[in-house]
């Protein structure tokens, strides 16, 4: 492999994974404390990246003010799929499969409302207006001002994120849930609460992750739905259960994705086309052989024990 | 203008509703009898399809007497046309091929199906099963679409022709294509009647409750998951022979995860566990899919500024949230089907009095 | 006369935690074995290491001469040994007759080509319904047999865990807490059926049970366990009397 | 809800029976079949609209000669795959008994909606499929105005060793049309003289595609000096790939051929994107622009009715409408008729971008294409040539 090749993919590696890295830490949250696979995450994604078109469109280029707008945009759409679906099934006793139904059903419907959107005002495959430029470069290694964004953002969010979990009254209350959802009732947990301030926190990152995905592709409606298999494989890699295995998940499959997939092309000639099999093959691999994911290879704080 | 043919519209969605039905009994069988998640379905209708596609362009014209030509890349169009012949000239053939295509196709799903049980018997969680057969579903058709020759990748083979094609009186053909899927559909709902009222079907039913239970009580439930998942996987592959002979076309866009999805709505539509709610859960879908068409179309002619085909997707989701939320049980629960001895019980205890 | 089940040196980890620590006993036919016990000594983990719903971590289980230590759960019930839940563990969505018919052994009807075809079960299903009907007539469960098992009271359940049981015609019965839940003088019933089909089908029990009361009147032999260690054993009245036993059990 | 949502469409059918009862006009319907949903449904919707625009056009000339014939629009979606084309090309027919229907987009949707064309003796007129296919002689299957990408591949391959490219390095969409593209680009780049080619496909709705301009850019180093980059790219795809391509050091130092999805609007509204293009001397061989008197009519009349502009091949829709249109006036709403006189009246139909030509297999088969090129401040494209696919000659203006 020639080393521009490898120094270009293992910097993709680091910012696909970093954002990867963000939509997952979601879907681990959401399993964690909720237990659900929430295929609808992806939804929070698009709805985030459009929201941060939206504003960049009527001129604002703060990126904070952006990242903000986006963040509220996730938070929100996340917290009403959370009670105007889930929460209402909770208390029937149903079964893992209606959960999952129900998280494709309101996906679906999200998806579609942001299609009939995008339809009126026009806004397919546009693009967050922040152009793109060259921060630093040295030989073949070239660092964007989109890595400088991106990356940063990521480290800060999950850092913030486990510190939230560890060392916050809320993310006490969180782990408690987690582990015992009966028992946190009754040593006293407002479940109820607890479990709102997830979905913000759930739809909140991923609405970020979606203004940064935006910057790196194009937005669209079917931008979200795109990603979210790489993002659960990296979920799925970290155990559904621990933060710190979700993030190695997330390079994991952004290293599988370039440099592997590169590596794989450049030696035997396998197909680019096959690239969007690589997260799949991760899924049942990890499934098969080690549902456990990383979790048991790094016990550290923030893991979600279940 | 409106000027919807009845009789044509009938046999259309009644033909969808045949192959529908296959799927959401074979999705039936499997979760909701036996609680098995297979939420793989695209990936066994599959099977069928693309069996129609390799029996249609290799066995055909050896059934017919005549050498295959390879029918991907140049000789592509003479392929096409030879296959066209041969089903409208050769009506024997026609069926002989589809005769071993319904047996190949039910052969390799139903290996299929039982390898995969046992593959993905070491799987932690029962919901794992689920999410391995929907992302193994979606690996199978990047394979194929990136293998060159199996159905010429991604352009796929066309010319599948149903098997009345030889009338060349579409009314006629289709009638006659509508009334094997549907005598298919019904063979499958009978048997697996059958099936569920039979001591394998108690068995499913006491593996659906209680895995370890059924164990301790000396089945062999690995065998038992296998064995359902083989029957269900055969009859979703017929399901998928029909579906590429009523399109005539086999391509691997066709069988991605919205298709799983559909025959998951249907059965939960209709009601899990209940063969008849499988049923009505098929035509369901196949008579609202049909209907919001021609809404689209008319609403489209009244000049209507809403683009209706978003709305139809989001009415889509928002029925299923519904039926899930108000209606889990589906719109004909599971029914209380007792099985065959308690006649012989009911004998025994009149005799007593 | 070898006794029909023997237990050697059985030992059971969880983790870095000892459930049961070298545990031997034998069970002879045709009897009544009561094995007691302070919650968490291990009872319940030896009953699950017997059926085969736990694996061993050392230690090998002899039933009727044959060593069944590594056999799956399915394969021991087949052996001749069924077994009760503490909780009651029926098929809730079921009648009470499919509840007693699951368990028979090598149906032909439970083969998925067969499954089908009436004919080729339909006569031997009935042989079986009738087996059903003598044994839910024993006890007294019959006139239910089409009731759904969730709706029979408490009593009845454990009775219907019972007569599954039989139908899968064991030698061995392991019962975890037959009478949990139930009203004294039912459980009493309970205790008296299980005496029955001792003495009817020289069937053999082992029975973990708290309600000792209940128990020694009816048990032959008794296991003591403590701590995931075998305390004492004895008859009734020995165990009644032991120093440590009382000491352990009674406190005092 | 069920039944209010049937109740509801009774109504409406109803009332629209009846209202078409009224007069006694005859109408023909042209049936629409096009993805309207998923990733293509913004082409669907906008070809929707050129067809619409070409009926409203037919409807006011036929009122203005006081014909009694006035034409109506019937379409569904395709949901973008094969099964869905057929089903969408059913309910069309079954519901309002049209004979001949616009559509659909992507070759394997032509070739889903085939059987039951064939069968039932309807027209499908497609706009943009060029996948080989779907060749086939003698069907119901007629593809207009868009020719096969055989005749653009000779295009890309003269212009790629005219502007001295000894190698060339090609991403594809891998899909009938990425494909035939490439393959057809490698065998008449090479048949002229040109060098190797390394092509890379890419898995169709893809959105994200940095691992893929890795590849390529890689590729490109390892040809060197003198390689060039032809880009068969979807729109959506082709953004993505220049997001990531523009601070590529390679990339940006290469020059760039690439299909017609590439000058897409969103494109040239990035300002990077834009700078990149042009850096890139990006040159496109598509439909000529100018080359008829239609076009600026059709331009002029597509914004004055919906206010924006037609979207890339919007105008092929908009002409396949109209030789639908033009061949039911003059044989009649009627399948079989309309399969025998569609290339009579397309081979004397002057279209927005080309003249109508059709071959034995009934596919577009005069090739005039215009060669355009981004201008250096990335504004927009000029026109700098013409590319004739039948005598396969370059003339630059």
């Amino acid at each position: 492999m020639p080393p521009a090749l490898l120094t270009t993919s293992l910097v993709n590696t680091i910012q696909i994974g970093s954002l990867y890295a963000l939509m997952a830490l979601g879907i681990t949250l959401t399993f964690s404390v909720m237990k659900l696979p929430n295929f609808a995450h992806a939804e929070y994604v698009t709805a985030g990246a459009y929201a941060a078109l939206i504003v960049s469109l009527s001129g604002v280029l703060n990126p904070l003010v952006i990242m903000i707008a986006a963040f509220a945009v996730g938070a929100l759409t996340a917290l009403i799929s959370h009670l105007a679906v889930f929460k209402p099934l909770e208390g029937r006793d149903v079964s893992f499969y209606t959960l999952i139904l129900s998280s494709f059903a309101i996906g679906l419907i999200i998806r579609y409302i942001l299609f009939t959107m995008a339809d009126y005002f026009n806004l397919f495959d546009l693009r967050i207006a922040i152009p793109l430029q060259i921060l630093f470069r040295e030989g073949y290694l070239i660092l964007s001002n989109l890595f400088a964004w991106v990356v940063p953002t990521s480290i800060v969010l999950v850092i913030i994120l486990t510190l939230l979990l560890n060392r916050s009254p809320l993310g006490r209350e969180m782990r408690a849930l987690a582990d015992n959802i009966i028992l946190a009732r009754v040593i006293g947990i407002r479940v109820e609460r607890v479990k709102n301030y997830t979905w913000l926190l759930v739809g909140g990152l991923a609405g970020v992750a979606g203004a940064l995905w935006g910057l790196q592709t194009a937005v669209h409606p079917l931008m979200g739905w795109g990603a979210i298999i790489s993002v659960f494989a990296a979920a799925i890699l970290g155990g559904l259960s621990s933060f710190s295995g979700t993030v190695m998940g997330a390079y994991v499959v952004a290293f599988s994705e370039n440099t592997v997939m590169l590596f794989l092309n450049v030696n035997y000639g396998l197909d680019l086309a096959f690239k969007p099999a690589i997260p799949f093959i991760i899924i049942i691999a990890v499934l098969l052989l080690r549902p456990q994911g990383f979790t048991n290879l790094i016990k550290r704080a923030g893991d979600l024990g279940r | 203008m409106i000027n919807i043919d009845i009789g044509a519209t009938a046999v259309a969605v009644l033909t969808l509703f045949g192959i529908y039905a296959l799927m959401a009994i074979s999705l039936n069988l499997e979760y909701g009898v036996a609680g098995v998640p297979n939420f793989g379905k695209a990936l066994f209708v599959s099977i069928g399809a693309y069996t129609a596609g390799v029996t249609y362009t290799r066995l055909l014209p050896l059934l017919a007497g005549l050498e295959s030509i390879h029918p991907c890349g140049p000789s592509m169009g003479a392929a096409l046309q030879l296959r066209s012949e041969i089903m409208a000239t050769q009506p024997a053939a026609g069926f002989i091929n589809l005769a071993l295509t319904f047996a190949l196709a039910a052969a390799i799903a139903g290996a299929v199906g039982f390898a995969v049980s046992y593959v993905t018997l070491r799987l932690k969680e029962e919901w794992f099963l689920a999410l391995v057969l929907l992302v193994g579903g979606e690996t199978v058709r990047i394979l194929v679409r990136g293998a060159d020759d199996l159905i010429c990748s991604n352009n796929g083979i066309s010319g599948v022709a149903q098997p009345f094609y030889f009338l060349r009186d579409p009314g006629a053909s289709s009638f006659l294509f509508m009334l094997l899927a549907l005598a298919l559909a019904l063979a499958a709902y009978l048997y697996s009647e059958r099936l569920v009222r039979s001591p394998f079907g108690r068995m499913l039913k006491g593996l659906r409750e209680n895995e370890d239970v059924t164990r301790g009580l000396g089945k062999g439930i690995s065998l038992a998951r296998a064995q359902i998942m083989a029957v269900g996987s055969l009859i979703a592959a017929i399901g998928g022979v029909l579906f590429a002979l009523n399109t005539g076309f086999v391509n691997t866009n066709d069988f991605v995860v919205n298709l799983t999805l559909d025959v998951w709505v249907m059965v939960v539509l209709g009601g899990i566990g209940n063969n008849r709610g499988a049923l009505l859960g098929a035509l369901l879908i196949a008579i609202m899919d049909r209907l919001a068409q021609i809404g689209a179309i008319i609403l489209n002619m009244g000049g209507s500024e809403i683009e209706f085909n978003y709305v139809r997707f989001i009415a889509f989701g928002l029925i299923l949230l519904w039926m899930l939320r108000y209606r889990p049980g589906g719109l004909l629960p599971e029914s209380r089907l007792t099985t065959e001895a308690h006649e012989v019980v009911k004998r025994v205890i009149g005799a007593a009095k | 006369m070898t006794p029909l089940l023997q237990l050697h040196n059985i030992r059971k980890d969880y983790g870095g935690l000892r459930a049961v620590d070298d545990v031997s006993l034998a069970a002879p036919e045709n009897a009544i074995i009561g094995l007691i016990g302070p919650n968490g000594s291990g009872k319940s983990t030896l009953i699950d290491l017997i059926a085969g719903a736990a694996e061993q971590t050392a230690g090998r289980v002899i039933f009727a001469g044959e060593d069944i230590s590594d056999l799956s759960a399915d394969a021991i019930f087949k052996k001749g040994i069924a077994r009760g839940y503490q909780e009651p563990s029926l098929y809730f969505k079921m009648t009470v007759l499919d509840n007693v018919l699951l368990p028979v052994k090598d149906q032909r009807g439970e083969r998925p080509w067969y499954a089908p075809w009436r004919r080729y079960w339909a006569h031997e299903e009935a042989g079986h319904a009738e087996a059903a009907v003598t044994v839910l007539e024993q006890v007294q469960l019959l006139q239910h047999y089409d009731t759904l098992a969730s709706d029979l009271s408490g009593g009845q359940m454990k009775l219907l865990e019972i007569a599954r049981c039989l139908m899968g015609k064991p030698k061995l019965l392991l019962l975890d807490e037959p009478t949990a839940g139930v009203a004294p003088k039912l459980a009493y019933e309970i205790f008296q059926q299980i005496a029955r089909l001792r003495d009817d089908y020289g069937i053999t029990f082992l029975i973990v049970e708290h309600r000792l009361e209940i128990l020694f009147d009816f048990a032959d032999y008794v296991y003591v366990m403590h701590l995931g260690n075998l305390l004492a054993e004895g008859t009734v009245a020995e165990i009644a009397n032991d120093a440590t036993v009382r000491e352990v059990y009674f406190g005092d | 809800m069920l039944r209010k949502l049937l109740a509801i469409l009774l109504i409406i059918a109803l009332s629209t029976m009846l209202g078409a009862a009224q007069d006694d006009m005859e109408t023909y319907v042209l049936g629409v079949a096009l993805p309207f949903t998923g990733s293509f449904g913004t082409f669907g919707q906008d070809f929707e609209r050129g067809i619409d625009l070409a009926v409203a056009q037919m409807n006011a000339e036929l009122e203005a000669a006081g014909s009694a014939i006035r034409f109506e629009t019937a379409s569904a979606d395709t949901e973008q795959t094969p099964e869905g084309a057929a089903r969408a090309l059913q309910t069309i027919v079954q519901t309002t008994g049209a004979q001949v229907v616009v559509g659909p987009l992507t070759t394997s949707e032509v070739l889903g909606a085939k059987q039951f064309a064939d069968e039932n003796g309807v027209v499908i007129v497609a706009m943009a499929s060029s996948g080989a296919a779907a060749s086939i002689p003698g069907d119901n299957i007629f593809r207009v105005i868009y020719p096969p990408d055989t005749f653009a591949s000779k295009a890309f391959a003269t212009i790629a060793l005219e502007r001295g490219h000894q190698n060339m390095v090609v991403l594809y969409v891998d899909d009938p049309f990425g494909n035939g593209m490439n393959e057809h680009f490698i065998k008449n780049y090479q048949a002229r003289g040109g060098g190797e080619v390394a092509s890379f496909g890419y898995a169709p709705q893809s959105t994200e595609l940095s691992a893929e301009a890795a590849a390529v850019s890689a590729a490109l180093a390892g040809f060197g000096d003198g390689a060039g980059f032809f880009c068969v790219c979807f729109p959506g795809a082709a953004e993505a790939f220049v997001q990531v391509a523009q601070i590529d050091p390679i990339l940006t130092s290469v020059q760039w051929l690439g299909n017609e999805a590439m000058t897409s609007d969103e494109m040239l509204e990035d300002p990077g994107h834009a700078q990149t293009l042009a850096n890139a001397n990006f040159v496109t061989v598509s439909q000529s622009a100018d080359s008829t008197p239609l076009t600026p009519i059709f331009h002029a009349d597509f914004v004055a009715m919906f206010d924006k502009e037609p979207g890339i091949f919007t105008n092929y829709a908009f002409d396949a409408a109209n030789i639908a249109m033009l061949t039911m006036l003059a044989a009649g709403n009627d399948g079989a008729a309309v399969k025998s006189m569609l290339p009579f009246i397309s081979n004397h139909y002057i279209g927005t971008a080309v003249q109508a030509f059709l071959d034995e297999n009934g596919d577009q088969a005069i090739a005039s294409y215009g060669i355009r090129q981004v201008t250096e401040d990335g504004s927009g494209f000029v026109l700098i040539g013409s590319y004739d696919g039948n005598t396969d000659t370059i003339t630059y203006t």
